[in-house]
């Protein structure tokens, strides 16, 4: 099976006037043609950190290394000239605040068009054209006058929606979503996500789904991948991971939701303490200070990113021991 | 209960407690230039208070047969044109500059935060009547001001600083209204308003303690600015009268030697140049410290 | 935006009443038109009682400034005692040269600083940027005079001592042809561009640094900008809204006459014009100089705000 | 039924629109429109809604924290709004809040023991006494005493919340208003807090106004719950019957718009996504102010604005609320 | 001079000129061309108009009277009512730069349009003062080159009266019209769109405003007849061209790069600098203005005679001078400094009460001496204070901004400090000073009443610079009782009777020796013991110039003791 994106061991340092700060270590995992896969975990588990490690965006103060193979390319080792071409055309990526995504000083339209213009070649009236039309493929209303509207005269659904067309307008084989609707109400989280899935049904999209709402994913992904201190703590098919999951941090994770299904006004399972210092990280597993289940062995060892059944992968000593966590 | 704490797992921190400050003073201690600076300045500054009381001439001793001498073992810097010893003149003109600026800084400081403060927290009218003040000050030629009531009070040190301040109080009055305007809407400010916390404690105890940082960072510009008004007041035959020395009159006094006495000139030049210099690199180095998003490496 | 323009016109217009006061009375309390007629007195006698009558000496001068506004309200601003002329002719003048020298100052000085401030922000905390953050702060370190007076001794004396070439005047203005205007003019604008450039230059990296690291500059780079068309287009033009106010104000100075820069080169500008009307002291003179530089201040500010709005589309005037 | 601890009676909160050549006020934001809720004791009131509905401008016009134009609050026989300086200080007392960002509501610059015990400061009470309180109540919320020299930035986003809480605590207030006390944290984090406010309520007895927009959470906490929509409240019962069976059709759309963490269920789900934005609160719509995104609007409610109005234990502002075990998609579906 | 035999012989016509154009580099701009402001009197304005407007006199080097437009010396007859008539002869061949004449009726039309009706209200001030001509009573004109002044009663000053003789031939016939015409004929150099015909060397060219004035040599001259002059009396240069440089510093960086050929500022330290240079000539003299510190009688501690004695003998000139003065401008200047307030050290009449008294040398044991005998105890600070009226700490103010005076300041301020009287500097620049303090209401007040009313602290010690002539009355009536400029605060009724009495002396050194006996109470105690002493004389203020050695073959010029600039002896300058 060949995979649009194929990432082997990735591992993103950042130097820090404290140290390094280990963001991202030995994230390996593929994302096939078509799919949805969903990177869920908490704040500062790497998730965005991955996302744009993936796209070359991170400063300079980070350390990459690692294999991304997209479309049969290493991502890591193209020039910055190729890498340009490849970003806004054939991987598309919209942000978690849509409030300062969008640059202030220029139309909504302007800001659309310029991403047909520079990777493809046509004029900026046939951009425009795009422009408007890739807007109302979103579900902005009345695109042809907010075309030439600024960012501030949108709602924050709406520039959603205009990033997504941005991110789109090249038809790209990939579209990173860094958790876009982390920032929007539900009922226009609704529309956004409902955007996002017509997109994808219509030009055939390929979505990496960043979030840290396991509600959210759970009637969206097909694939769904846990972070946890920037390490991949478990991959599986999505309901795999609802009813069967095999690791500790998972369950802990779905517990905590204070779930519409759950009986009101008891106490909800908490995962104690905090996520460790990236900085330095502990000998053995990351998440043995906070598991229920931690033995002595898991203070000792780090464990290894482990296959647990079909495409289903959980890093956790115990996994095979501990069988389905319910 | 089931939570568990786990202070010290908190990211990059050991148990030591480190205050706001002291992260800051951290941040500003890898501040290289900005450390290098404030030792040389410290140097300077000691230089102008205590190096004059090596030598043994006084600032104003005249003395007509050593007229316009080059540097010697006896006058380090020369003599000036009624045979002054220039060194005794620098220093002491260094710790007149220095005084003057730092008179000013804390004058237009103190001025500039109290109304800067006032104005920002109180805003309505309160603000309208502070502002228009500082548009006023603002819109007539800072010359003008400075001519008129330097002409009168000028003449002395004293009277230079509270001149300079009356001036420069606005910069700080800008920044502290914009810094408390800001603070005042931040959720601890509200919080002590909740508990019942009345305008001074808040002002005194949550806002200003914020504003530090900025009008630390505006006081060494003022510092700067200071020094180098001086200098141009007195080139303009407005600063402090003789026979007290600053760096600005000693400038301004043998500028006309550049061409063939140029060590005249770049003697005090020098001191003026470079506490200003380092003044800014240590300005430039505490607004990094106090910076919560500064990304040094 | 007619609306702001008027609004923001006629709040200062007590500002500019007020301030006219205060250094109307500032200048005749501590300045003295009698001092050299009295020396002669009584030869002087009638010179004495004209200089009287001019400035109303006999009135109060908490009164003093109204009969100025009278005349200034009618459009008479008086005449300038130590220049003879109106001065209203002084002002045009005058601020035709001074504009000569500020404009190109102006603009040298702007472009330069856009240009050092990307340059310093790109590669912060690199040597470059340590090495033009450490002349930026020479910039702001050296008195005015003192470079200005370098540079005349530079190229006046000790250029021409060396190669026997003397590629520009330093000092006067001379219009006789382009080539000449541009030899006196080089040195003055030279001198005012060292020193604004370095202030607007560390203003335009403080701003240019954060908005590079802003979310929508991240966008710009996301959608496969090129770096130089994420800087120029994207980040620029959003680093220059907070510079626009600077330039305005750094232009306005400028325009009411570099006193410094126009006196060591002997500018026939405001400036000058300005100092001798203090120590004269010409008072008519001196609130000419002193309204036109705050109607400058206004209407700079003004324009500044509105090119703001203009450059940032989400300020409106109403 | 007892008394309510605290009566919100028809509070309206305006913030003046500027505009023209002198500034003048040309128009508000209603932020608040005629809001009337009671407080149970020991219960805990959920407020939600969407982004900018008033729900912030609730609860900081209950202390006060900004003015509220008209309306009372009612609390011990007095109202908080006519208040003088020195009676509200004594009411603030027994009213705490605390902020939703942790970041943003903690002083950087002061130790966790100046930021706890400040309210105790504010009302006079000596240094040792402080002292020993603020030790104290860190405990409750489950820190340690000799956390409290340290600074905020010390400690993460679910501790600076603990903190915030302590503040409000340790005054022994009898009324808690938490606005968005959880959303800025992760779910992990978010659980601990919530039972957090559990405790303290079950071992303090507070009455609670929960402000949130997470509609699980709130369901969660809270007895009964009020739904606001811009500035007004539009349904407001326990917290049983409008989850289950909710009445008006905002209500209806924005518990179906709530994602849940269950493939099965969300695969069966049928959703109805609500179109379009919130009006601006500045130019609310006519009549009923939810009619443009209302998939059951008629003409009459472009005319007129539905009043408050008790069906099955629940009050509902609704021309055409939902019926008895009737859904918004059945009745779309009619 | 070597320019005597030139004389009268009136080499009209003769082309001038050919050496190319004298830049001078000058810090001031005249505002018009009125001398309508004292100070421009002194100045600017007064330099420019002394190269194109001759007078019957002119003033020497020596600070004497020669004739100028005069073949030689008047007649001077008195009558027996007191009335005294003076029978003057013009130079033969005298020209306007235009070609026309210049003869007695150019004189007397000065004369009438000085005095018209009108123009004494309206315009007059901006020509020349009338002190003098009102007393004059017949005004005849015999011939061309001939005519007779009678005064009805001696003035002193009449060599002084007719300093300009203006062109009658371009202005209006009626005086008052003429004075009307004239006024605004001098604000641009121009009457009816040509430029004002010129009597001396050079003709007003062009005035780019703000940058430069040009003067261009007068075709027409007659030659100069100053006994100071050495070449043929004529220009030799082609024009001169003034830039206005406000800068000091400027104008010597003008001067070194080639944009200036002189200048003429304040002593610099750069002028040593140019005495040593070859590529650079310098000159210097003692010039007019003379420097002295006038004492407030009526403050607390300077109202003791003592006190004043003790400055005057702590004062020490000789340090001033050698000190300051010689290295910067050599021996050009006496060496003992001025002791005199009527005259100046380099006039024949001239006699040095104050060396005389001992004063002026520096004498620091007198000095305490005499501080001592009025009740001063010397302090541990070293400065003596007084039991009830405290330390003996005295301002001296003046006009700041003259490096050459502040530096006096200083080196006076070290000397006084030996002797126990702390002297603070209080210079206050521009206009500022003068009404702020010696002419203080208050002060004036005090000054006027004797002490009894006003504040009489407002003012210790005043710097000042008096501008001496050739006529040595000019200061007589300054120190009379009452008189506006009396801030001193000196009233003796006897020094008034005889000041009276000087003004009307005839012969020459008769008139020398009343004013040396008024200068005794100005400077001494010798005349009044209680209140004179009140002056400190300093030094002469002098004139200096440095020409560019290079581009100057011949630099002719002696600094004019009229101060007059440059072009007064433009004959002098030659252009290489
Ligand atoms: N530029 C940087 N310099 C230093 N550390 C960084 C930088 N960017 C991210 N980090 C650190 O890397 C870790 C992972 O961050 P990341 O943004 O990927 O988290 P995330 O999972 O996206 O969280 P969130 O849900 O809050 O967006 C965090 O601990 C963060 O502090
Ligand atoms: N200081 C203010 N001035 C003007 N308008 C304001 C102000 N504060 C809030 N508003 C407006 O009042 C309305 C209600 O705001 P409020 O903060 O109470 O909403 P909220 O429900 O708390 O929203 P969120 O979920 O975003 O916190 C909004 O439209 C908001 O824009
Ligand atoms: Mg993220
Ligand atoms: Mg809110």
């Amino acid at each position: 099976m060949t995979f649009l994106l194929d990432v082997k061991g990735l591992n993103v340092r950042f130097r820090t006037e404290f140290g390094l700060v280990h963001a991202v270590n030995e994230v390996s995992f593929s994302v096939s043609k078509g799919e949805t896969l969903a990177v869920v975990g908490e704040s500062g588990s790497g998730k965005s950190v991955t996302a744009l490690a993936l796209m070359r965006l991170l400063d300079r103060t980070a350390l990459i290394d690692g294999e991304a193979s997209f479309e049969g390319v290493n991502l890591f080792t193209m020039s910055e000239k190729e890498m340009q071409k490849i970003r806004g055309a054939r991987i598309g990526m919209i942000f978690q605040d849509p409030m300062t995504a969008l640059n202030p000083v220029f139309t909504v339209g302007d800001q659309i068009a310029e991403v047909v213009l520079i990777h493809r070649d046509c004029t900026k009236q046939e951009a425009k054209t795009r422009a408007i039309e890739m807007m109302g493929l979103v579900g902005i209303p009345d695109s042809r006058r907010r075309v030439d509207q600024y960012p501030h005269e949108f709602s924050g659904g709406m520039r959603q929606r205009a990033m997504i067309a941005m991110a789109i307008a090249n038809s790209p084989s990939l579209l990173i979503a860094d958790e876009p609707t982390t920032a929007l109400d539900v009922t226009v989280q609704a529309q956004v996500m409902e955007v996002i899935r017509s997109v994808q049904e219509s030009i055939g999209l390929t979505v990496m789904l960043i979030t840290h709402d396991l509600g959210l994913v759970a009637g969206f992904a097909d694939r769904i991948q846990v972070m946890y201190a920037g390490q991949l703590v478990e991959t599986a098919e999505r309901d795999r991971i609802f009813y069967e999951t095999r690791n500790p941090y998972t369950r802990a994770l779905l517990d905590s939701i204070p779930s519409q299904l759950g009986v009101p006004g008891t106490e909800l399972k908490t995962i104690g303490g905090n996520p460790p210092s990236l900085l330095s990280p502990p000998p053995g597993c990351l998440f043995q200070p906070r598991c229920v289940h931690a033995t002595e062995d898991c203070r000792m060892t780090r464990p290894e990113l482990k296959s647990v059944g079909q495409n289903h992968l959980s890093r956790c000593l115990r996994s095979s021991d501990l069988g389905v966590l319910r | 209960m089931t939570d568990l704490v786990d202070v010290n797992s908190r990211e990059g921190l050991g148990a030591e407690s480190l205050s706001f400050g002291r992260l800051a003073l951290r941040r500003f201690v890898r501040h290289r230039p900005a450390i290098v600076s404030l030792f040389l300045l410290i140097l300077m500054v000691l230089a102008f208070f205590f190096a004059g009381r090596l030598s043994n001439f006084a600032f104003d001793a005249v003395d007509v047969t050593k007229r316009l001498e080059n540097p010697s073992r006896e006058h380090p810097f020369g003599t000036d044109e009624i045979g002054r010893d220039l060194f005794v003149r620098t220093m002491l003109g260094g710790q007149y500059s220095v005084r003057v600026a730092l008179q000013v800084s804390l004058l237009a400081t103190a001025i500039g935060t109290i109304l800067g403060a006032i104005a920002g927290y109180f805003g309505r009218w309160v603000d309208t009547a502070i502002s228009q003040m500082i548009n006023l000050i603002l819109i007539v030629p800072a010359l003008i001001v400075l001519a008129v009531f330097a002409q009168r009070f000028g003449g002395s040190p004293v009277g230079l600083a509270l001149v300079l301040s009356g001036l420069l109080w606005t910069r700080i009055a800008r920044v502290v209204r914009g810094v408390v305007m800001q603070y005042k809407e931040q959720e601890f400010v509200l919080a002590a308003k909740a508990v019942g916390a009345k305008p001074g404690r808040i002002v005194a105890r949550h806002i200003l303690p914020n504003v530090v940082g900025s009008v630390l960072v505006e006081i060494t510009l003022l510092l700067g600015t200071a020094i180098v008004l001086e200098s141009t007041l007195s080139f303009l035959g407005l600063g402090v009268q003789p026979p007290i020395p600053t760096l600005g009159n000693l400038i301004q006094q043998s500028k006309g030697a550049i061409d063939d006495a140029p060590l005249r000139v770049l003697l005090p030049g020098f001191f003026v140049v470079f506490f200003v210099l380092f003044i800014n690199f240590l300005g430039d180095g505490l607004r990094d410290a106090l910076d919560p998003r500064s990304k040094r490496q | 935006m007619l609306t702001y323009v008027i609004r923001r016109v006629l709040s200062t217009i007590p500002l500019l009443i007020g301030a006219m006061y205060l250094v109307h009375v500032g200048v005749s309390a501590t300045s003295d038109p009698l001092a050299s007629l009295r020396l002669c007195l009584p030869r002087c006698q009638e010179g004495y009682d004209r200089v009287v009558e001019i400035y109303e000496l006999d009135r109060s001068i908490w009164v003093r400034p109204f009969a100025w506004f009278g005349d200034a309200i009618r459009g008479d601003f008086g005449k300038s005692e130590a220049l003879g002329e109106p001065v209203g002719n002084v002002l045009l003048e005058r601020g035709l040269n001074t504009a000569m020298m500020a404009i190109p100052a102006f603009l040298i000085s702007a472009l330069l600083a856009v240009l050092l401030s990307v340059y310093s922000a790109r590669r912060q905390y690199s040597k470059t940027d340590y090495v033009l953050t450490g002349f930026s702060f020479l910039g702001l370190a050296l008195p005015t005079f003192f470079v200005g007076l370098v540079l005349q001794v530079f190229w006046g004396v000790w250029f021409p001592q060396w190669t026997g070439m003397k590629p520009f005047y330093t000092g006067s203005m001379r219009t006789g042809s382009v080539l000449e205007l541009l030899q006196s003019i080089t040195l003055p604008v030279l001198t005012l561009v060292i020193v604004s450039v370095a202030a607007e230059s560390r203003f335009g990296r403080a701003n240019m640094l954060e908005i590079i690291s802003s979310d929508y500059v991240r966008t710009a780079r996301a959608k496969g900008l090129s770096e130089s068309r994420v800087i120029w287009k994207h980040a620029l033009r959003n680093a220059m809204i907070p510079l626009v106010t600077l330039w305005a104000l750094d232009f306005a100075a400028l325009l009411s006459g570099s006193v410094i820069t126009e006196t060591i080169f002997s500018w026939p500008g405001l400036g000058p014009a300005f100092v001798i009307a203090l120590t004269k002291p010409d008072l008519d003179l001196v609130m000419g100089i002193t309204i036109l530089a705050a109607v400058i201040a206004i209407v700079f500010n003004l324009i500044a705000d509105l090119l703001y709005g203009w450059l940032d589309p989400r300020i409106r005037f109403d | 039924m007892s008394e309510p601890i605290l009566r919100i009676e028809n509070l309206v909160t305006k913030y003046p629109i500027r505009a023209g050549l002198l500034r003048r006020t040309v128009g508000h934001v209603h932020a608040l429109n005629n809001v009337s809720i009671d407080l149970m004791p020991k219960e805990t009131l959920g407020v939600v809604g969407e982004s900018g509905c008033g729900k912030t401008t609730l609860g900081r016009s209950i202390l006060r924290l900004v003015e509220p134009d008209s309306g009372r609050v009612m609390y011990g026989g007095s109202d908080v709004l006519t208040a003088n300086s020195s009676g509200l200080r004594g009411l603030r007392k027994d009213l705490q809040i605390v902020f939703q960002d942790p970041y943003a509501s903690l002083n950087p610059r002061l130790p966790i023991n100046e930021i706890v015990g400040e309210p105790l400061a504010v009302h006079g009470v000596t240094k040792a006494e402080r002292r020993a309180r603020v030790g104290e109540i860190l405990r409750e919320v489950g820190l340690l005493p000799e956390h409290g020299n340290r600074y905020p930035h010390e400690f993460s986003g679910g501790q600076r919340q603990r903190i915030g809480i302590a503040r409000a605590l340790i005054l022994n207030p009898s009324v808690l208003i938490l606005d968005e006390p959880v959303s800025a944290l992760d779910v992990s984090i978010q659980a601990q807090i919530l039972n957090l406010l559990r405790r303290i309520q079950l071992e303090k007895q507070i009455s609670m106004i929960f402000i949130a927009h997470d509609l699980s959470v709130v369901r969660h906490v809270s007895d009964r719950v009020a739904v606001m929509y811009l500035g007004r409240v539009v349904e407001i019962g326990d917290r049983t019957s409008l989850y289950e069976n909710p009445k008006h059709p905002y209500t209806a759309s924005l518990l179906s718009a709530v994602p849940l963490a269950d493939p099965v269920t969300e695969r069966s789900r049928k959703r109805i996504v609500l179109q379009g934005d919130v009006p601006s609160p500045a130019h609310p719509p006519s009549g009923c102010e939810f009619r443009t995104r209302c998939p059951i609007a008629q003409e009459r409610c472009v005319t007129e604005r539905p009043a408050m109005q008790s069906m099955e234990g629940v009050s509902v502002a609704c021309h055409f609320p939902l019926g008895r075990d009737e859904s918004l998609v059945s009745r779309l579906n009619r | 001079g070597g320019s005597d035999d030139e004389t009268g012989s009136g080499s009209s016509g003769e082309g001038c000129g050919g050496s190319g154009t004298l830049v001078w580099a000058h810090e001031q701009e005249p505002g018009d061309l009125h001398l309508d402001d004292p100070e421009n009197g002194l100045t600017i304005t007064a330099w420019i108009r002394t190269g194109m407007w001759e007078g019957l006199f002119g003033v020497s080097s020596k600070t004497e009277f020669y004739p100028r437009l005069l073949a030689g010396e008047p007649e001077v007859v008195t009558a027996d009512d007191g009335s005294v008539t003076v029978n003057y002869t013009l130079r033969e061949g005298l020209k306007w730069s235009d070609g026309d004449d210049l003869t007695a009726d150019d004189v007397k039309y000065t004369y009438d349009m000085v005095m018209a009706k009108d123009a004494a209200d309206e315009y007059i001030y901006l020509l020349s003062d009338r002190t003098g001509l009102d007393t004059i009573t017949a005004f005849t004109v015999t011939s061309p080159t001939q005519f007779s002044v009678t005064w009805s009663a001696f003035f002193a000053g009449w060599k002084a009266l007719f300093g300009e003789v203006h062109p009658m031939h371009v202005f209006p016939a009626d005086p008052a019209e003429a004075a009307a015409a004239e006024n605004d004929a001098l604000r641009t150099w121009n009457q009816g769109g040509t430029v004002l015909p010129s009597s001396g060397p050079l003709v007003f060219s062009e005035w780019n405003k703000g940058v430069s004035m040009s003067l261009v040599c007068n075709p027409e001259y007659h030659g100069s007849t100053s006994p100071d002059a050495v070449n043929t009396g004529k220009a030799l240069v082609d024009g001169v061209q003034i830039n206005f440089v406000p800068d000091t510093d400027a104008q010597i960086n003008a001067l070194k790069s080639g944009e200036a050929d002189i200048i003429m500022t304040q002593p610099q330290l750069a002028f040593e600098e140019f005495g040593t240079n070859e590529e650079f000539t310098v000159a210097s003299s003692a010039g007019p203005v003379y420097e002295h510190w006038g004492l407030n009688l009526f403050n607390t501690h300077l109202k003791k005679p003592e006190v004043r004695e003790a400055l005057a003998l702590a004062m020490d000139k000789g340090d001033v001078m050698e000190g300051l003065y010689t290295p910067l401008f050599g021996d050009s200047l006496p060496a003992e400094g001025l002791g005199n307030v009527y005259w100046m050290s380099n006039q024949g009449d001239y006699s040095d009460a104050t060396t005389e008294a001992g004063y002026g040398q520096g004498d620091i044991a007198a000095a305490k001496a005499k501080l001592e005998s009025a009740g001063y105890v010397l302090g541990d600070d070293g400065i003596y204070a007084h039991p009830t009226d405290g330390v003996l700490s005295l301002r001296v103010g003046t006009t700041g901004g003259n490096k050459l005076r502040e530096l006096q300041q200083q080196l006076l301020q070290a000397k006084f400090k030996e002797a126990g009287i702390d002297i603070v500097i209080y210079n206050q620049p521009g206009g500022e000073y003068w009404g702020a303090q010696p002419f203080n209401e208050e002060a004036l007040k005090c000054a006027n009443s004797g002490g009894k009313e006003g504040d009489c602290n407002v003012w210790d010690i005043a710097q000042f610079a008096w501008v001496g002539g050739p006529w040595p009355g000019g200061q007589s009536g300054v120190l009379r009782t009452g008189s506006g400029n009396n801030i001193y605060g000196f009233a003796n009724a006897e020094f008034d009777a005889k000041a009276d009495e000087c003004d009307a002396t005839i012969d020459d050194a008769e008139r020398a020796a009343c004013y040396n006996e008024l200068n005794l109470y100005a400077v001494t105690l010798q005349k009044d013991a209680q209140t004179g002493l009140f002056m400190l004389p300093i030094t002469q203020k002098p004139s200096f110039y440095a020409v560019s050695a290079t581009r100057l073959a011949s630099f002719g010029v002696a600094p004019d003791a009229n101060n007059a600039g440059p072009l007064l002896n433009v004959a002098d300058f030659k252009k290489n």
